[in-house]
């Protein structure tokens, strides 16, 4: 990896590793260590945030007008992969990475004023409300409403999958302000800047792993003031669109992600007899299973790379968007799959108490495998949310196939 | 493949069903998984009392005269309703090795017991480098004065800290993954030196780390002959997998079952997800898996299941096909479900987490392809 | 395999052993070495068919009363399993096992005399006309036609895929009689007791291998007389979807076939090198590409045996029977795949003049390689002919998701 | 990457696209397949004029002071027309093998007239056990008192029967698979000893197993420091991956073309096949296999296409990745194709047929998979 970067780029990495070597706290890296998604532990996370702001680091792909470093693609890829070698928490996406970009593009001034800051510090935290219980790959079905009563909005219906809403003080969501018509039509993209509001109700769901991380929201005559909607009313699917693609364009470097969790295996494997008094790393259809995953990810790095050189209107930028999360998401499942068979039945055991960051449970066995199974179990969801994998799909046939 | 008469085999097939239907909703099996103990011991008498636990024992020991074979269509049923009572450690693991010991007064001694539903035997095998081979102990047997001294370290004991005994198997002679040297002593729960740290698993069964120090027992409480612990040991093993691969199937087909309900339920784009061709395809295919699993398995039974064991490169194939089927079907009733599919509120992820697990007991596909070639090999 | 025969097959396996050493002649052995797809060489094939009639024994599926010999399904399967064993070139399964079928069921007993005894012996070839340029998958839109003109038909059209018609000297054909309609309807099924007819062409095709194997033929107002029909006027998909899941299920033993195929490879592997001096059978990569497929063998294998236990009728067979299509024909590639992969570089030799059956030219290298790269181009025709593996998806769906 | 200006690189493209179009119709291709050379000297004497066989070479030799990655967009339009004449093997492999020499003399004799299309080296390094592995050499080199006696087979020497030379990896030292203890001698194809047993391959091209029987040659004719053939063997045969890399992707992407068009006019149950969903994801992922192979070939290109050899772990990558595409596009193209693409007649089996080829050559995924481990690890 380091051979191709330019002298800066050697001293920049250096100063990312002094950096994290001298402000991440225990607890901090300890959520590292025990992120078993794509949404790492809450409080730690945002404070790790906050401490990269106060460095000028929290949003490395930002523009410099709105507060980013100003830094060229290669430096961001250098940033996340030292922060991925470090085993830093991942900060999370919904608002630096999902709505932050939109507001940036979309938004009044005012807007800009009253959410890029927080967004920027981790004084904020956002969460996405887009699918519902009949709307989820058919987004454009939704039936969330919001009317507008005098002065005020009045939302009714409800949103699901809403990560770390019962964390979260602010919400984007996408509700209907004008039935009928076309099903994309009539849809707005509404920024709610507090949710504690009356009528509003958070109810968290449990994971598969048996924690929290997504919830249903419900709005039962919820009052937002008219201000709320970015973008122009009834033209929210223009927002969410270009919000989709950003997405899944992988703000975030998913290679150098992967890379640490096939490091994460290889060491587990060294460790891991083979039944006949070897050790399984040593075995080579271990071997070969990792080695076509080193190629599927050495895949994604390269076309990850191509992506953030391409031109973002460009028309090969919408299929390879959703190619590169088809990829990455079979790619990561197929790696978390491995992780368990690595780590054999020990990874069968629940272990929520050790999962808990600051928590005086020990892991039962190595503490390397104990992430293998929630990892594995959570990350199901990586080819259902953000558009499934048969949806991407559909999306890239039709370009393939226009006449 | 079965000792029971036709009619014994449908009544059982029948008091299972009946049984599952009245006791054991999901909600119901949810509750017993939230409880200290991970199972009912009501049910547990219930099971006895219906001579479940008696199945594949000799009549002269109190069963029911049946095989392993016989317990399957249990097994099967078990794995539609994701029971968590002890049957495959109990009755299938640890039942095996005892009835099939050379030891007549010891089994004697057990057998009645749990077949009564008194005591819970369970089967302490795997080791942390052992990766599904059972003839990798590093568990050791020394001989003393008084008899032997055991100490080593098991995982994954199934069903341990529910147990009222731990079958463990310990080295007394030979290298690491010999098949020769080994014995299994049967060690009262209680007795000093064995600690058990129990946990839940992730699809809502208990097991143990048994570790066991300077453990005291005597030559009476030993299964085998002298070093030949390894043949026994192989046969509970065989009949675990099989009862997994009929509890896996049963596991596949309620959750094929409910994948096809549900995308004629769910609709989106205005129709029912069924509609889309590439959704029927993957479900096509999920039934292929199932179909395929299932035949295989029924041909190892019908040409195994009355034997002593199962041919090394029959069972490996068996469990390689059970845990690849496993892992698919699992994964793509989730992927079909879509994010309700992820939730613990709805069955299908559960269903999902106990193919997870059996796909891993007793060594996962890997493990058994190359056991496959060993054995085809005639290694 | 031997082990759970009654004493009866062993002696019976035995038998045929010993009938294969003694009647077999060189040429027969050869075309059994050099079958490169699911049809061996024509003329020693043939004549080996008139060997085992001369026995008895050429169509061990048929009933008593057609002059099968009355075997229970296991002695078929060891039938099957010897001759594959001893390489003898499957007979050709056009006449034996597709058309045969279809006139014991749906023929006049003059139908039946007329045809019966020929493809019983051997004296006489069928090849099967289904497919057009324009009807493939969607067989029902077929459009060769017959008109009655007096007291003959005459037809017009072509058909494409006629399996080694520049063989044949019958042909089963469907052709459309009545225009209008559902597609399904008014298509006849026609019999056609002789090729050399005016009007009727016969085009070789070649293939991927270089060899042709498939016709064209093409008929212009050839005249044939009424009682070709095979069935009901206008009522031939009838015979044609009974014929097809006859066909689908496997009157052969596909396991039979595949071990042969494995055990090919196993050889191979045995004699060639890995690149550091040891043995490519050694290698445990090779080892585990091996075992799964004797795991998915297996698999066919099971299902095999749980469809010849099947009553034809029931409402698993349909489904089951394309099924088994499926598996096998998918399963069959992946072995010719890792066949070619094992030989490596000489797998790329053409050698077609060392194919033929009573040539001079000797294979390049192992005689054992030489058929790995014909099978593996053949055979992707397997997932292809006799309805596709999306065909038969779509027609397991269709049962699947029934309500 | 490349040492040519974008203005010549582009001219050249254009150069090739233009003969292509002029010269290279599908039918005109298989007329030369089926010519007794295997391919056309007319053409291969235009290509000399129009400077292609010197890209890769310096100035100074008469080359157009290009590198291998400059040969990639020729390479990449010779892939999309099925070109047959020998440019891998005389350009890529021979001529690395050559312009990489320590041996300036040697060089200097033989460069010019390869560049001005007079002489055909080619390279033949492959033996019937090394399954990939250049430095599996059985084929020995004995010094004598006039230099060197060659014995030994090398199999699949593309292009060997249209070459004057050959170039042969022999071993002087070391054991059956170390880099070390290797040379590599250029030897006339008249040469007494040398038998060209010379075939047509699969997908259209000629090669030849070349049997060397006490061939005599001189240290003159070594183009390497004594036993220090492997590393410049090893340089020639990157140079081979990336230009045949190169090479699948255009057959690959026009084959996906191909069946693109092929599915929106093909007409079946009424519509064309192209609606049918699962016909469709299939497509979308035989252009996911593309473009994530073809985004890697650029990735590894520009980071290493001008260094001397491609560091083993990116390479193995590389063609793991090419071969694995390579079959996936191939054999979707003929599903999709349906029967017609099962024939002769059409181009799209000879593109799978390249592919197949391509895969196979410089050894398979699996082969490269194992490389990239030992590479990664060290080893």
């Amino acid at each position: 990896m380091t051979e191709k970067d330019t002298p800066d780029l050697t001293d920049f990495r250096r100063d990312v590793r002094d950096f994290i070597d001298r402000v991440a706290d225990d607890e901090i890296r300890e959520a590292g260590r025990k992120t078993t998604s794509f949404f790492p532990p809450f409080e730690p996370t945002m404070r790790w945030h906050r401490l990269l702001h106060a460095q000028g680091w929290s949003a490395p792909a930002w523009p410099l007008e709105y507060g980013g470093p100003g830094w060229p693609v290669a430096q961001q890829k250098a940033f996340e992969e030292e922060c991925r070698a470090a085993q830093m928490p991942p900060l999370l996406p919904q608002a630096l990475s999902m709505v932050g970009p939109a507001i940036m593009r979309f938004g009044t001034d005012a807007q800009k004023a009253a959410h890029l800051p927080g967004i920027l510090s981790g004084e904020n935290f956002w969460t996405q409300g887009y699918s519902e219980p009949n709307a989820g790959s058919d987004l454009a079905s939704l039936s969330c409403r919001a009317e507008r009563r005098g002065d005020q909005y009045v939302i009714n219906g409800s949103k699901t999958w809403t990560t770390y809403a019962h964390h979260a003080d602010r919400m984007f969501l996408l509700v209907r302000t004008q039935p009928g018509g076309k099903p994309q039509q009539g849809i707005s993209f509404f920024l709610l800047d507090d949710l504690d509001r009356p009528g509003l109700t958070i109810r968290p769901i449990i994971g598969l792993d048996g924690l929290p991380e997504q919830c249903d929201v419900f709005f039962d005559d919820v009052e937002v003031p008219l201000d709320s909607c970015l973008g122009e009313e009834n033209d929210g699917w223009s927002v969410a669109k270009y919000l989709l693609e950003h997405e899944r364009g992988g703000s975030s470097s998913f290679a150098a992600h992967f890379r640490q969790e096939l490091a994460f295996i290889r060491r587990i494997a060294a460790e891991t007899g083979d039944g006949f008094g070897g050790a399984l790393g040593d075995d080579p259809v271990f071997q070969q299973r990792f080695s076509q995953l080193a190629l599927e990810v050495a895949m994604v790095d390269a076309t990850e790379v191509k992506f953030a050189a391409l031109d973002k209107g460009s028309p090969e930028s919408g299929p390879m968007s959703s190619m590169i999360k088809i990829t990455a998401m079979e790619t990561l499942q197929r790696i978390n799959e491995l992780a368990i068979d690595t780590v054999g039945t020990p990874a069968l055991t629940l272990q929520i108490d050790a999962l808990m960051v600051g928590s005086e449970t020990p892991p039962m066995g190595s503490p390397d495998t104990l992430t293998a199974m929630p990892k594995y179990l959570n990350n199901r969801a990586a080819t259902i949310f953000g558009g499934s994998s048969e949806i991407q799909r559909n999306i890239i046939a039709k370009t393939l196939l226009a006449p | 493949m079965s000792s029971l008469s036709a009619e014994m085999r449908a009544m059982l097939d029948d008091s299972v069903d009946k049984f599952l239907r009245d006791h054991y909703s999901f909600d119901a099996g949810r509750r017993l998984v939230e409880s200290t103990a991970g199972y009912s011991p009501a049910h547990w008498q219930q099971f006895a009392e219906l001579g479940w636990l008696g199945i594949p024992f000799a009549e002269a020991d109190d069963g029911l005269g049946g095989t392993v074979a016989d317990t399957l269509g249990l097994m099967r049923r078990f794995g539609r309703a994701l029971v968590v009572e002890p049957y495959l450690g109990v009755v299938g693991l640890a039942g095996q090795a005892i009835a099939h010991s050379s030891h007549a007064q010891l089994k004697a001694s057990l057998l009645p017991g749990l077949i009564a539903g008194e005591i819970l035997p369970v089967l302490a095998w795997e080791e942390m480098q052992s990766r599904g081979n059972p003839a990798y102990v590093e568990t050791r047997a020394q001989a003393t004065a008084e008899g032997w001294r055991i100490d080593g370290e098991k995982i994954t004991v199934l069903n341990a800290p529910q147990a009222t005994h731990v079958i463990v198997s310990a080295r007394s002679a030979g290298e690491i993954a010999d098949n020769a040297g080994m014995e299994l002593f049967v060690v009262a729960m209680d007795t000093p030196g064995v600690t058990v740290e129990g946990f839940e698993t992730v699809d809502g069964h208990r097991a143990a780390r048994v570790r066991f120090e300077a453990v005291a027992v005597t030559t009476a409480q030993r299964l085998n002959a002298e070093g030949a612990g390894g043949a026994l040991l192989q046969r509970a093993i065989d009949a675990g997998c099989l009862m997994i691969a009929a509890e896996a199937l049963g596991a596949m087909e309620t959750l094929l079952d409910k994948t096809i309900a549900y995308t004629q339920t769910r609709k989106q784009f205005g129709m029912p997800i069924a509609g889309f061709q590439v959704l029927q395809h993957r479900m096509v295919d999920m039934y292929i898996a199932l179909t395929n699993a299932e035949n295989l398995f029924e041909q190892t039974v019908a040409e195994h299941g009355d034997k002593a064991t199962v041919p090394a490169p029959a069972a490996a194939l068996l469990k390689a096909g059970i845990s690849q089927s496993a892992r698919y079907i699992g994964q793509q009733a989730i992927q079909l479900h879509g994010g309700i599919g992820m939730t613990d509120e709805l069955d299908v992820g559960h269903y999902f987490k106990r193919l997870t697990a059996l796909s891993l007991l007793f060594g996962g596909a890997d493990t058994h392809l190359k056991r496959y070639w060993r054995a085809s090999s005639g290694r």
